[in-house]
């Protein structure tokens, strides 16, 4: 009794309502025709694509950061490297991998730019955090007007200059990591293993860096930046590192989408992506200061089955397109109940 | 203090403006606008923004940054316009009606009790609870309107019946405040009205400041802890400052949208807080200090950049999406930048205040034990 | 002006936390235009006395008091400091409660400014007066003119010297119309001397406006200067009230730290031989807020421990975290002979330099995480111990059963009370957190080791543990100890010398067995052998 | 928050003030409703549907002495109108004749019908509810609540898609 208070306390209302919620929304799908496996699958297929970014938060987490509301960084580089790695006509497994490791200099890059940034405004990070990446952003809209790209698929036709808004990516590396080893049962069922596999494998690593001697080093700066101080840790390496992994994985995150979703989105597409990473992870149940593999993974599971979810069977419910606000209204929602709660660092 | 140290004082206390100034009157030129062109223009955007921006102040005396949760007046302001087209209320009284029905209050209320429960992260809880209300705000006027609260004119509603429509012409109260009392002076015109609303708006920050709530708001806004121990009521004054920031908010919106002459019912607000912000900070205000002239400074410089960069990037690049990109980009970044500028600052006056402390033995200041009282080393 | 009855009096309270007693049967009374000096070692409950005075939360939250509390004879109960304010009591504490961005005057009136009302008024109420700022001013000088000092009614409290704040929250105090009775407590700490001498000044003048002042220093000389009544806490119970006349400073700091209990020495009789010079300290200054070091120079011998004593905020605290490099810090520290680099925790703790911190929930513990990471933390950065190799030498990572095996080794050394090495250090009790924290000292096998008030805040039992703890890892690993504490028995009880701190330098050195007021007279800022402080008292 | 103690005729004041304001602030939203409230008022000046009236060849009318409209047999006009109380003349261009009628409009009603041919004839009622069969709608936009382009006469800025999650 006592511990289902505590599991209920610590877990928090906003979170349980939005699983009771989501389980709701499964069992009522087949009263609206809408097909669970249809369904599953898609959340799958999302759950893949935003993995990434979800496990980005963790490290700043971690560290004592913050949200990573600058997200936008990391999903810059990864653009630049996909944008380069299709000038440069890779193809399939290179066009991937070239795509992710044309990125992680310009990640590693930003990410240590921004650590530094970061370490000299210690207590607003997230608003600056927020601004600094809409700023990049915007910088790169510029950039991808005036950088001379040249593939006939990449930029505008009756220009001749200057990127697409979407940029195609069939033939280059779509899917590649979808459709390996995928497993298709009937019509509209399909398990995207290499994605998932993909996903999970990064996730590892996490796992095991979070246990190597600078990953216990950066949750003790998080927890206590006195206590590490004292004990011999710089905390602002320890945050910098953090920011520099966290931008990597942005960077990976929005190549492992664009080779799902199909498409390399260009100009503000990313200004909005942070916020739905960060609503995924505090339901996944993390807090401003702390965040564990589970949430990930629970968090990215729960707020992808919500975005898949209520479109189709609340929009088919109720008859109108309603889903929208309500993703709007939980998503924000979750973050003001995180940005809200008294933060648990017991002083 | 030498003269060294107080001119990198100056410049690091005006960078904003200063960079802003500069940037501006580089493209000037390259815009090939004219200058009357771009004066009608300033005149014009001042009547239109300045209330808004004003609208931030207030809780910058209090302390509590940079009001991002003004989107929440400017959401009440709409759903005044609403209803007042609705009615088909129209001219000066439309806009006073709108501005009579005080949704804002509420909205204030909530947006001052979500800060207090977030004190030291106001301005992203404020943005966030900005998109979090947006979220209310679509429920309740999109498919509430004319299925829950009945809607009397069928114009305005989306052809399913219910949900107002994507974009509310707003002709019946369109610029009736600017036109109210318009002025002509030469080859400009001057919306005197809407100048006079300004400016009774400031001469009430103005007297505001000098009322006991103003300098129980400057206390709370100093040092909360050392305002509470005093007596002051801190939570109650961050309440209300927020909820007077939050109504001129929506009076702000209403004055700009009725110069706008039509409301795009889902997207006006979105970046309300945006303009406000990156004008004030262009102005030269800080998140902890601001004046009535870094408000009209900040109007005025930024919406000249604004209306001048389009044209700058059209004429320099052959591409009217690289000016408008370069504007977002710049009011983003100087948001970015003034935030940082402000946080190091505010850490290396810290350091600085105690830098008086050290130095070798013999020396002693007897100041020392005084740091214990406000020292923030950490 | 004796002759109505007392204004205040204090009558038999007595007060406990948790079965700690911290008052005893206090009683006294203070009449108008009286000034009460009230000393007492740190602990001896003063501060709790204040807060009883004041009503403040801590109080009832902590199950209340005993005893009453009457102003002019009528019996008083304060639930809030507001209540307390309006009966009448005005009280400038040790920290400056002031607003940095405002005037003296704004300061001075804070919360009760004059005002005009305004048409608003019957609107929005009273909040909406528009400022009287001139009679603000006329108040304000008024107050600094009753006070008798210079003050400049338009200066920022951000760029007055320190002095100059105080007697900024003193004027604000009594421009309360009702403020009879003023607590300064330690007033004087932060002055210099001709600063305290204006203040002293300023108290007499008060006095003989007839407020009753209670006047809190660790300066007996000030206390003997200024009082017309002493009175003496030790240990929760008012050992002497009596009137100053007469009385020595010499006695009132032998009243301070007299013990009826005679002090056990743990080593008693044992003959003690220590090794060469280990750590040599010349001219250190240590910028630690609230204890700020300013000039120490000492030495250890290997196998020694070395106590250092004093009041709080004198500085004691400020030696071993300046040369562990947690707080700004300058001068010339020697280890076996070698300069150690000040303001680098890294380095300290790589030559052999341990430390545990008197702030333990602040720097000594992670709370959140388990007993394992608490303990082994600091090995594992500076030494990389508890480490484990996998996945062909591709990765390290963080060996948890060594870790848990080494936590277990300690929990049972140490005695911890806990339900397992994985337990949260939050959720231990307070001396259990303590064990903790030495044995994350203890873990990295310091040749030389800092202890700073082991025993703060933990109560009797966990103390003698703790300390009998740190004697026996003495004497069994000849790890060199520097101990500070507020305490003196436990420093007379375990240590070899014992230097006493004040003001920020050292006043004087003392073998354990010294006799107390030797040791009061050093706190007091009057040392007896060698202190370059005045002896004008 | 504090304990104020106020004066009871200081109390007792300021309720009747604090009462009239609120009475103030209602008597407000009913006076901008009332004075604000707009009409489209038709100006008809056709043969009745039931004979009962034939079309004036030739009228000026002008609403609240604004300027007139010329009206010929058959002709409608419109005048925006705000408020419930209007004065309209009627002017006969063939003889000069200048026929002043005072109307009240109901306001739960946006557009009205005035018969021309009614009022010189001294019919009640000469002003009626004008119900549109079929509303025309603006066309070219339905379902709401997308992120894209919005108004057009906005500020450009405005139109660059904002960063909602």
């Amino acid at each position: 009794m006592r511990s289902a208070k505590q599991f209920v306390t610590d877990f928090g209302w906003p979170r349980i309502i939005i699983f009771i919620f989501l389980v709701l929304l499964f069992v009522a799908a087949p009263f609206f025709r809408v097909r669970i496996d249809a369904s599953i699958s898609d959340v799958l297929n999302r759950f893949g694509q935003n993995g990434l970014f979800v496990l980005a938060m963790v490290p700043m987490i971690q560290a004592g950061c913050g949200l990573n509301f600058g997200l936008s960084l990391g999903i810059i580089a990864g653009l630049i490297g996909s944008t380069l790695s299709v000038q440069f006509g890779l193809l399939g497994v290179f066009g991937f991998f070239g795509a992710v490791g044309l990125s992680v200099p310009f990640a590693v890059f930003f990410g240590w730019l921004y650590g530094l940034l970061l370490n000299k405004v210690k207590g607003e990070e997230m608003t600056i955090a927020m601004y600094v990446g809409f700023a990049s952003v915007m910088f790169m809209c510029i950039m991808w007007l005036i950088l001379p790209f040249n593939g006939p698929t990449m930029i505008w036709g009756y220009a001749g200059k200057g990127l697409r808004t979407t940029i195609t990516i069939e033939g280059f590396y779509r899917h590649f990591l979808n459709d390996f080893l995928a497993v298709r049962i009937g019509d509209s069922f399909v398990f995207p293993t290499g994605m998932l596999l993909f996903v999970g494998f990064c996730a590892f690593l996490m796992w095991l860096f979070l246990r190597t001697k600078t990953g216990t080093a950066m949750t003790a700066v998080g927890s206590n930046p006195d206590y590490a101080r004292a004990s011999g840790i710089s905390a602002d390496k320890m945050r910098t590192i953090s920011v520099i992994i966290s931008t990597v994985l942005g960077a990976a995150g929005i190549i492992v989408y664009q080779q799902s979703y199909g498409f390399i989105q260009l100009y503000t597409a990313p200004l909005a992506m942070p916020f739905a990473a960060v609503a995924a992870i505090l339901i996944g149940g993390a807090s401003v200061n702390k965040a564990s593999m589970v949430n990930v993974l629970v968090g990215a599971f729960l707020f992808q089955g919500l975005l898949t979810m209520t479109p189709s069977v609340i929009n088919s419910a109720l008859q109108t397109d309603i889903s929208e606000v309500v993703r709007i209204i939980v998503s924000n929602g979750i973050i003001i109940y995180a940005l809200t709660r008294k933060t648990k660092v017991t002083k | 203090m030498s003269g060294t140290k107080s001119l990198g004082r100056f410049l690091t206390e005006y960078a904003v403006v200063i960079i802003f100034l500069l940037i501006t009157v580089a493209a000037i030129p390259s815009s090939g606008l004219s200058i009357q062109y771009i004066v009608q223009e300033m005149i014009t955007r001042l009547g239109r923004n300045t209330f808004l921006v004003l609208a931030l102040l207030l809780p910058i005396y209090a302390g509590m940054g940079l009001n991002f949760g003004m989107t929440l007046g400017a959401m009440s302001g709409q759903i005044g316009l609403i209803l007042a087209i609705n009615f088909n209320i129209g001219g000066v009284e439309g806009l006073a009606f709108a501005a009579l029905l005080g949704t804002a209050v509420f909205m204030g209320w909530i947006c001052g009790v979500v800060l207090n429960k977030a004190k030291g992260r106001e301005m992203v809880t404020g943005y966030m609870l900005a998109f979090f209300i947006n979220g209310i705000y679509q429920l309740i006027v999109l498919y509430m309107m004319g299925f829950v609260f009945p809607i009397r004119s069928s114009a305005i509603l989306l052809s399913r019946g219910y949900g107002i429509r994507n974009t509310l012409n707003l002709e019946i109260v369109r610029q009736s405040l600017d036109n109210f009392l318009m002025l002509r002076l030469g080859e400009y015109t001057v919306p005197v009205a809407t100048f006079l609303v300004i400016a009774v708006l400031c001469v009430f920050v103005v007297w505001f400041k000098k009322t006991k709530l103003g300098q129980d708001m400057r206390a709370v806004g100093h040092d909360m802890s050392v305002a509470d121990s005093a007596g002051v009521p801190v939570d109650r004054t961050r309440i209300i400052a927020i909820i007077i920031s939050t109504v001129l908010a929506s009076y702000g919106q209403i004055i700009f949208l009725q110069n706008m002459g039509n409301m795009a019912t889902y997207n006006a607000h979105d970046q309300t807080s945006f303009f406000a912000v990156a004008a004030i900070l262009v102005g030269g205000a800080s998140v902890k200090k601001a004046t009535i002239p870094n408000v009209l400074i900040g109007v005025i410089l930024l919406h000249v950049l604004f209306v001048v960069t389009p044209r700058a990037g059209q004429n320099l690049f052959g591409s009217a999406m690289i000016g408008e990109y370069f504007r977002q980009f710049i009011g983003y970044g100087v948001i970015a930048f003034s935030l940082v500028l402000y946080a190091w600052r505010a850490r290396k006056d810290a350091a600085w205040s105690r830098e008086g402390l050290r130095g070798s033995s013999s020396g002693a200041v007897p100041a020392a034990a005084a740091a214990g009282g406000e020292g923030s080393a950490k | 002006m004796g002759q109505q009855g007392p204004l205040l009096s204090i009558d038999h309270i007595s007060k406990e936390f948790y079965g700690n007693v911290v008052l005893n049967d206090v009683s006294f009374e203070l009449k108008a235009g009286e000034i009460l000096g009230l000393v007492g070692e740190n602990g001896a409950g003063k501060t709790t006395l204040m807060h009883i005075l004041f009503g403040m939360p801590v109080i009832a939250d902590t199950g209340g008091f005993k005893g009453r509390i009457c102003i002019d004879g009528q019996e008083v109960s304060f639930s809030s400091p507001f209540d307390a304010l309006d009966a009448g009591i005005g009280m400038v504490h040790q920290e400056f409660s002031l607003i940095p961005g405002f005037t003296t005057t704004e300061n001075i009136v804070l919360n009760r400014e004059s005002m005009k009302p305004s048409i608003l008024n019957d609107v929005f109420g009273d909040r909406m007066s528009i400022l009287d700022r001139q009679d603000m001013k006329k108040r304000a000088e008024a107050a600094i003119e009753k006070l008798g000092v210079k003050l400049d009614p338009d200066m920022l409290v951000s760029e007055m010297p320190v002095g100059h704040k105080q007697f900024t929250e003193i004027a604000r105090e009594i421009t309360r119309s009702k403020t009879r009775i003023l607590v300064l407590d330690e007033p004087t700490a932060v002055l210099a001397e001709s600063e305290a001498e204006v203040l002293l000044k300023a108290l007499r003048k008060l006095a003989s406006l007839g407020i009753a002042i209670i006047f809190i220093s660790h300066r007996l000389h000030e206390v003997t200067e200024v009082a017309d009544r002493v009175v003496v806490l030790r240990d929760g119970i008012a050992i002497k009230d009596t009137p100053v006349a007469g009385v020595s400073v010499r006695d009132i700091a032998s009243w301070m730290v007299g013990r009826s209990v005679a002090t056990e020495r743990v080593s008693e009789g044992e003959a003690r031989e220590f090794g060469p010079e280990i750590l040599s300290v010349e001219h250190l200054w240590v910028d630690m807020p609230g204890e700020t070091v300013r000039d120490v120079s000492f030495s250890v011998r290997k196998g020694e421990i070395l106590g250092f004593g004093g009041l709080a905020g004198q500085g004691k605290l400020g030696i071993p975290n300046g040369i562990m490099g947690l707080f700004q810090a300058g001068g010339v520290v020697r280890l076996h002979g070698k300069d150690v680099p000040l303001n680098e925790p890294r380095t300290a703790l790589e030559i052999g330099m341990a430390f545990v911190s008197e702030d333990r929930r602040g720097v000594g513990l992670l709370l959140d995480e388990s007993l394992k990471w608490n303990i082994a933390f600091t090995a594992m950065q500076i030494q990389g111990k508890y480490l484990k190799t996998i996945l062909g030498g591709l990765f390290r990572i963080r060996d948890e059963a060594e870790m848990r095996k080494l936590t277990e080794e300690y929990i049972a050394m140490l005695d911890v009370k806990c339900t397992s090495p994985s337990q949260k250090a939050k959720e231990l009790s307070g001396g259990n957190q303590q064990k903790i924290c030495l044995a994350k000292a203890f873990a990295v096998k310091p040749d030389l080791l800092f202890v700073s008030e082991p025993t703060r805040g933990i109560d009797v039992g966990a103390k003698k543990l703790v300390l009998d703890t740190i004697h026996r890892y003495n004497r069994d690993y000849g790890t060199t100890i520097v101990m500070v504490s507020s305490e003196l028995e436990e420093l007379r009880s375990i240590c070899d010398r014992i230097a006493i701190v004040d003001e920020g330098k050292i006043a004087g050195i003392l073998p354990p067995t010294a006799e107390l007021p030797e040791f009061g007279l050093l706190m007091s800022g009057l040392g007896a052998n060698g202190s370059q402080e005045d002896l004008s008292a | 928050m504090s304990t104020e103690i106020i004066d009871p005729k200081v109390a007792t004041r300021r309720l009747f003030v604090r009462s009239g304001l609120v009475a103030v602030y209602f008597l407000l939203l009913v006076v901008t409703f009332l004075l604000g409230k707009g009409y489209t008022l038709l100006i008809d000046n056709k043969d009745a549907a039931d004979g009962s009236v034939v079309a004036i060849d030739g009228v000026l009318v002008s609403v609240d002495g604004a300027e007139a409209l010329e009206l010929y047999s058959g002709d409608r006009d419109a005048t925006q109108l705000k408020g419930q109380r209007h004065r309209v003349i009627v002017e006969l261009i063939s003889d000069g004749k200048k026929i002043e009628k005072s109307i009240h409009l109901p306001l739960d009603t946006d557009m009205l019908l005035l018969s021309v041919p009614k009022l010189v004839a001294g019919i009640e009622p000469f002003v009626e509810v004008f119900v549109l069969r079929d509303q025309p709608r603006p066309a070219g936009e339905e379902v709401g609540n997308t992120n894209a382009f919005t108004s057009p006469d906005s500020e450009a800025l405005e139109t660059v898609e904002p960063p909602v999650p």
